[in-house]
């Protein structure tokens, strides 16, 4: 083989280095010394959009003073819809106490209430203020804390920058990855003798997303082409507050300091949708109320013309503001000029995250011996169909100790492959340099991948229906259809064309899996709204969907779902 | 030289050599000043100055503590301007010498004056 | 090009594209330099005092000339500068004048950059002009 | 590089209508690993009032010349990954507005004291390195807990005296501003001396000495003059320049 001069050899590989990446690439390294692992990803360690998370991490730290891991529990399996396996959410709730106490030795600078203790702020959904916050920028304080406590271990290597293309397999087992160094484009082999995919969501399918660049579904997409299910992808959450025009996230912890929701008329429509909880409610919730609201005539008409709603946080005052959301105040300031103490914000329902992903069992691990999946891109599935705010780093946090854990148990036992298939190293070379590297065709991919985004947002957005959902699925396959499969730039250094290109061929499939999924389900349940099924049939459709490879069309199949203690009933809130 | 001290001890004596020199220059200053500028620079009052001992000794601690600070600064800034093993020791080393050949220079004339062999 | 791409000395050097500060760092730099160059000098001209009185004269003609003048009045200005922002620098490097660390708020404004600091250096400077002004003065029996 | 075709001619994209306002793109192109100087590239770019620079600059890269080579990811100002010079000067390319600049030309080139990747991408392994070097991490023997461990508490004015310097995010803007790392490759550099302080103020830390020692060297802490042009573009308001001075107080013996 005439590229394969690097191969790299290591214990554990850890693909994406969130928060999920780093809890487990520490879990991996306190617990021995001796595993080489390396935590590998497209962008450089402190980048990845997990330092984005803003409002909160839930988790019950108070007992004493009202708060129990019962309600947690079942206000996570409320929140889900009742799709969420019951047995992985107690699980979280159980674990995530410690998880913050071990966060906060390891230098997280919580913010404190005047005792001392860690601060906690209300949250949607939740019966109890239970979000563990650290003024409004808590996923960037968690990754730096995790970063951070990465450089007190030596058997941790950083491969940054580092486009991971295919998983590599034997005898039904992990072998190792393949992966392009960005900086010279090296090609490389890395052989392992387990994975841990963390690579995030894949939210950069919709053009209007609260997601980084570079949270397209690359991840997800190399393994599913391994032959690994991805589960429930239709169930996409569109968080209330994104800020016009940007699509910004404005944190839930807004509404949690006491900001209200208003509508032409100026009133605090969310009475009329959740009369208890009012803006607080889950995210599903408040964002199908803002659509219904704009959709009967009572939204505001942003400048660039796209209807919008007003989130009013004059109330809360500029000392709060200050204090515990500067980070939405900068975010509003900078790049929409409203101070929000002295103005309206102007907010509309936007892809925040994905309750689907990397089909795993409770220990997260996949269906291929010696890879597990952890964090947004897993589904294990704790959210079900719809993830309340503060859940997501928790998520992260408990299911990155899980994985770390378990793949060094793994490793510890000493299981190898018997022979390294070179051969599907070649074809993975084949297809990406010459299927894309040196692809040809007259369409820009740019234009493709901004309609494509368009398509998702227009077509598979809070509402959706048979008719828009169908014509999505055409669109899609049209533009894939295309000839954009090229790469203007033939450079070897930092080639981003070619990667973008790379993300493009990832996001038609990941897209289709999202449309197909939400054909398929025939009601409305947590984030997926069928306006032609308005009611949820848990006689149908009270299981997860998953999805297989297969170069025509995905291979549709159903999972059920765990409950233990919690049976299904109409959410009110 | 810092293998022998740390920076901040080097530190240290910069900041002191300042402060104490800046004293001892306005002394020095004054002195002329009362005696008139140009009056100051004749011959022979200038080596009646030499000849007061406080003064002398004015002169001499103002020598050092400026050498020592204006070349330990030089050495910084000629440090920050190239890096490398040999580069850095001869800097190093260089200013050192520097600014003992100019202490002695310096003294000698002092000592000199002051013993009046002019 | 070099591998790190270093602004270099021109980069160091050049002060026009941010405050104050960073004037005052660079006129730190050059009037350390300056005052070190004279004061090598001084002690080289004073040496000449071993070698009697004619030397001495002829040494104080090569100086007593109006650009000696001019030079003396820049070593006073120089000398006045350098001290005044030392002690600037003494003061702020000793973790003194920026008030206390907090949570910034946007606009950020750097508190190491407050105006106790800028005042320092432009009444540095101010001084330093007034000295000259004052040697000069002095020099020429004004 | 190949002609680029609209994907249906009658479907423009919406981004290349020109509009009312616009500026000239200037951007620095340079492949150490084929070019022998760097060039620069111009381009109209249309604009609104919160365009930022990196639109911009994703605009041309989209739709005008592909093999642009710049880093991007979160375009809030979080991840600090577009750090470049803008007109002169180290800032952000998504915390930077055009309408705020007020110049008709914008001028982005790499990060200066970085080695150059490409474009207007730098390696950032030095840094990243000096970073590790200062021991970014609570030191202290019982930082990992057991079960029934409770926090360490900590006052809401225990938090605001390390606070400010938590937040920074590995930009590398004030590397660059630096005036000693414009001819000092070695001096451990604002970042991570504001880390150290950031470590050092906590009140959970037990590492002081140890990390005063590590920079107590020659090219160390002593390598700032407080120019101040680190905290000048920083766009997170760490003030690396207060973290550094108020580190050299333990050093000189004023503060315990």
């Amino acid at each position: 083989m005439s590229r394969m001069a690097n191969i790299i050899d290591y214990d554990l590989i850890i693909v994406g280095s969130g928060l999920a990446g780093l809890r487990a690439t520490i879990q991996a390294a306190r617990r021995s010394s001796k595993i080489r692992i390396a935590v590998i990803s497209k962008v450089q360690v402190m980048r990845s959009h997990s330092v984005s998370a803003e409002g909160g991490t839930a988790a019950v730290l108070f007992p004493d003073e009202g708060d129990s891991i019962e309600s947690h529990i079942y206000d996570t399996v409320k929140g889900s819809d009742f799709l969420a396996d019951q047995d992985a959410a107690e699980r979280l709730c159980k674990e995530m106490p410690d998880e913050i106490y071990q966060l906060e030795h390891w230098g997280m600078p919580w913010s404190r209430r005047e005792d001392g203790r860690i601060g906690q702020r209300a949250f949607g959904g939740y019966s109890f203020p239970r979000a563990s916050y650290a003024s409004d920028k808590v996923g960037f304080y968690e990754m730096q804390t995790l970063y951070d406590t990465c450089q007190k271990f030596d058997n941790i290597e950083f491969l940054n920058e580092w486009f991971v293309t295919s998983i590599i397999q034997n005898e039904k087992k992990f072998a190792g990855i393949t992966a392009i160094e960005l900086s010279n484009g090296d090609f490389h082999v890395i052989k392992g003798k387990a994975l841990i995919i963390a690579t995030g969501g894949a939210g950069r399918i919709y053009s209007f997303s609260t997601y980084g660049f570079s949270s397209t579904p690359d991840g997800l997409d190399m393994a599913y082409r391994a032959g690994l299910a991805l589960k429930d992808m239709e169930f996409v959450q569109f968080h209330p507050t994104g800020i016009m025009p940007s699509g910004i996230l404005i944190t839930e912890g807004a509404r949690g300091e006491g900001a209200y929701l208003l509508n032409k008329d100026g009133d605090r429509f969310m009475k009329k949708y959740a009369s208890k909880l009012m803006e607080l409610a889950p995210r599903d919730i408040v964002s199908r109320s803002i659509m219904t609201e704009i959709k009967e005539g009572r939204g505001f008409k942003h400048e660039t013309g796209v209807d919008c709603m007003k989130l009013d946080l004059r109330h809360v005052g500029d000392k709060i503001i200050k204090q515990k959301l500067g980070g939405i105040r900068e975010i509003s300031l900078k790049f929409s000029g409203v101070d929000p103490a002295k103005d309206l914000l102007d907010i509309r329902p936007v892809c925040h995250y994905m309750m689907g992903g990397i089909h795993t069992d409770i220990n997260g691990a996949s269906e291929l011996q010696g890879v597990w999946a952890a964090g947004e891109a897993a589904c294990v599935s704790i959210h079900g169909s719809n993830r309340l705010g503060a859940n997501s780093t928790s998520e992260c946090l408990v299911w990155g100790k899980i994985t770390g854990d378990e793949a060094v148990n793994y490793i510890e036992k000493g299981s190898s492959v018997a022979s390294f298939p070179t051969d599907l190293v070649n074809a993975e070379e084949k297809r990406i340099y010459d299927g894309i590297f040196r692809g040809k065709g007259q369409v820009n991919p740019y234009e493709v991948r901004q309609k494509l985004t368009d398509t998702l947002n227009d077509k598979a957005y809070v509402y959706r229906n048979q008719t828009d959902l169908l014509e999505g699925l055409k669109k899609v396959r049209e533009l894939k259809a295309m000839t954009w499969k090229h790469v203007d730039d033939q450079a070897k250094e930092y080639n981003t064309n070619f990667s973008n290109v790379m993300e493009l061929d990832s996001m038609f499939r990941v897209a289709e899996v999202v449309l197909i999924g939400a054909i398929n389900r025939k009601e409305s349940r947590g984030s997926h709204a069928r306006t032609d099924f308005p009611k949820r049939d848990d006689k149908k459709f009270l299981h997860h969907t998953l999805a297989y490879y297969d170069p025509e069309e995905p291979i549709m199949k159903k999972h059920p779902v765990t409950i233990t203690n919690y049976k299904p009933v109409e959410r009110k809130y | 030289m810092s293998s022998i001290m740390r920076e901040s001890h080097i530190m240290k004596i910069h900041y002191l050599t300042a402060l104490v020199a800046v004293g001892f220059v306005i002394i020095h200053i004054m002195v002329r000043v009362m005696q008139g500028f140009s009056d100051s620079l004749l011959f022979d009052n200038v080596i009646a100055n030499y000849k007061s001992i406080p003064y002398a000794i004015v002169l001499e601690a103002m020598l050092i503590l400026i050498s020592v600070h204006g070349f330990n600064g030089l050495r910084i800034i000629l440090l920050e301007i190239k890096q490398g093993r040999v580069y850095e020791n001869a800097v190093t080393y260089g200013c050192l010498a520097a600014m003992i050949v100019l202490i002695a220079y310096g003294s000698r004339t002092i000592i000199m004056a002051s013993m009046g062999m002019v | 090009m070099e591998k790190d791409r270093k602004e270099g000395i021109r980069g160091m050097a050049n002060p026009g594209r941010y405050g104050i500060e960073r004037v005052a760092y660079w006129l730190m730099r050059i009037t350390g330099l300056g005052l070190l160059a004279y004061f090598i000098g001084h002690i080289y001209e004073t040496s000449s005092l071993l070698d009697g009185k004619a030397a001495w004269n002829s040494m104080l003609e090569l100086t007593q000339t109006t650009e000696g003048h001019i030079f003396l009045a820049l070593v006073i200005g120089m000398c006045v500068f350098h001290t005044g922002n030392g002690i600037r620098l003494m003061i702020a490097e000793a973790g003194f004048g920026f008030g206390k660390a907090r949570r910034p708020d946007y606009p950020y404004t750097p508190s190491s950059l407050n105006m106790k600091n800028k005042l320092c250096i432009y009444v540095s400077i101010g001084l330093a002009a007034l000295a000259m002004m004052y040697g000069l003065g002095v020099m020429y029996d004004v | 590089m190949a002609a680029i075709f609209p994907v249906s001619s009658q479907e423009k994209h919406e981004k290349t209508k020109p509009s009312a306002k616009s500026i000239t793109l200037r951007i620095s192109k340079f492949n150490p690993g084929k070019d022998h100087a760097p060039t620069f590239l111009e381009f109209p770019v249309s604009y609104e009032k919160w365009t930022t620079v990196l639109d911009a600059i994703l605009e041309v890269k989209n739709y005008h010349d592909h093999s642009i080579g710049v880093r991007y990811s979160c375009r809030q100002a979080m991840c600090g990954s577009c750090g470049m010079i803008i007109n002169g000067k180290p800032k952000l390319a998504c915390f930077t507005k055009i309408s705020e600049l007020n110049s008709n030309v914008v001028t982005v080139e790499p990060m200066n004291n970085f080695p150059l990747i490409r474009d207007l991408v730098v390696g950032f392994e030095r840094m990243f390195s000096t970073h590790k070097r200062i021991k970014p991490y609570i030191v202290r023997e019982d930082s990992e807990i057991s079960s029934g461990t409770k926090e360490f508490l900590q006052s809401p004015e225990d938090v605001e005296k390390y606070i400010q310097f938590a937040g920074c995010i590995k930009c590398g803007l004030c590397n660059s501003a630096c005036p000693t790392m414009a001819t000092d490759s070695t001096f451990i550099g604002p970042q991570a001396l504001a880390q150290a302080y950031r470590y050092i103020a906590d009140n959970r830390d037990q590492g002081k000495d140890k990390r005063l020692r590590i920079i107590d060297e020659r090219h160390g802490i002593w390598g700032c003059h407080f120019a101040g042009s680190c905290s000048q573009v920083c766009p997170k308001g760490v003030d690396p320049a207060m973290g550094i001075q108020l580190l050299r107080g333990y050093l000189l013996g004023y503060k315990k």
